[in-house]
């Protein structure tokens, strides 16, 4: 005969206890099992998750999960806090957007917004993605490798054959 | 969740002692205590169908009856350099350390894309634990 | 000498047992005897603050009452490849070796700029030791 | 097969115990058992002799009167991106697992290219063994 009870399967809300070789009613989320059930029928003792710790789900664990932070020095920002019951969230700052490091974007880094110099911005930078810039340059802007860079009156003689010929023929426009 | 490796247990240098035993792609734990837990995957690409990875991940997440969800214990993120040029990359990436676990809990490694693995010698990607 | 790391030793999944303590910055040797000391560092950069960091260092080192300087007991030192582009990247160290202790050595890990430490996840920057 | 590194079995940090013990390069196994075996080392470049590595490879083996042939037990291996540039690279490798070993093994480390092994420091390349 086995020594202790052998490990049965517990009715829905409670779970096997090891160490008092029964099942326990599950604590709630947002707590902690501190002592187990002597019997089935009286309850665990279950105690609040300590400051910066978390439990999501009932359970019938001996300690609460520890909260992530968010990487503000990388330019991440809180989206929510972390309560006894749910985990911090985190977002990009203003300015930034994430490059997810797996499908799921559990991890991702935040990413300057590309400013689109001298282009039209054909779609805003947001949270999920990087500004989208208009491949062409805006008016009384030249492009020059992959830039495109402001007309000047003073270098017109100078400057190359793109830059004379969107910057001279438009000379007479409000400039 | 992110997928989960499948490991060989039986052939070659894998073995189960200390009756710790495998059993649908986990570790199970058989007697509570303290536990050294390890794991080395070796990434590798690019591959036919691995889209452009910018990083690989691995994980040694734990199941226990006690919660309805994984808890992640160990993970190593890289981004990778090597990837932009086209050639081949390999990366590994150990993890390793002391995780307090009950009868019963189930140890399992994920990672990031399974196509990026590298499974093809027993010696380059490996996992297991031994109690203290 | 560079920067040491502070740690969580209470919640989640830290914890001290064998009667090791924490203690200003530094795990505390119980009693004498061979240890297998570890831990794991992620960086990860660019960040507002830090200077275009080139390369990153984890070193674990013991001070001793015996012996006024710290000794570095392991090193793990990366070049980074990925920095030179901007994009955000992702480095982990991972170290561990047997060390032979005394007890009320002192065992810390420093690194080469805190401001590049991953410190948000629990599972991605750890350190510990277990008596053999 | 792969060039064997050469070890300090006495001075600073080295030690052998549990007669464990070194001969020509190699860990001897006095008793057989489950080891943990593990074992890093800090490749560094470019060195004037060494020719434009693109990889490292770093292999725990093991040789057995048993048989003829040594046994990759453990292998680390990690493509170079840093190399391009010209510029100094660093690059550690670590490796650890649980390994089963008969009495009179040897177990040694062997590496792509002994010349980029950074051996100045005996903290940063480091190579040992436990009985569990």
């Amino acid at each position: 005969l086995r020594r202790h009870a052998t490990r049965l399967p517990c009715p829905a809300g409670m779970n096997w206890i090891e160490t008092a070789h029964q099942c326990c009613p599950q604590c709630p989320a947002g707590t902690f099992l501190s002592k187990p059930c002597t019997s089935p029928e009286n309850g665990s003792v279950c105690l609040a998750c300590p400051a910066g710790t978390f439990r999501t789900q009932p359970n019938t664990l001996s300690e609460c999960q520890a909260c992530y932070e968010c990487d503000r020095q990388a330019f991440q920002s809180v989206l929510s806090n972390c309560s006894a019951t749910s985990n911090v969230a985190c977002g990009c700052e203003p300015g930034h957007f994430r490059v997810c490091l797996d499908k799921h974007c559990s991890e991702f880094l935040c990413q300057k917004c590309q400013p689109c110099t001298g282009r039209l911005i054909q779609r805003p930078c947001s949270e999920a993605q990087d500004t989208l810039c208009d491949s062409s340059c805006k008016p009384d802007f030249y492009s020059e490798g992959d830039e495109c860079r402001p007309c000047h009156k003073s270098t017109l003689d100078t400057c190359g054959k793109e830059c004379q010929h969107v910057c001279g023929s438009g000379s007479g426009q409000g400039s | 969740h992110l997928p989960i490796l499948q490991w060989e247990d039986k052939r070659g240098l894998a073995f189960t002692k200390n009756n710790l035993s495998y059993s649908s792609n986990a570790l199970v734990i058989p007697v509570s205590g303290d536990y050294y837990v390890y794991a080395q995957v070796t990434f590798r690409g690019p591959t036919e169908s691995s889209s452009k990875a910018n990083s690989v991940t691995e994980i040694i997440t734990k199941v226990t009856d006690s919660y309805p969800e994984p808890t992640q214990l160990l993970t190593g993120t890289k981004t990778l350099s090597e990837n932009g040029n086209g050639s081949g990359w390999f990366q590994p990436i150990y993890l390793g350390a002391v995780v307090s676990l009950e009868a019963g809990d189930k140890l399992m490694v994920n990672v990031s894309d399974i196509k990026l693995v590298d499974y093809t010698k027993e010696h380059k990607t490996f996992f297991g634990a031994f109690l203290l």
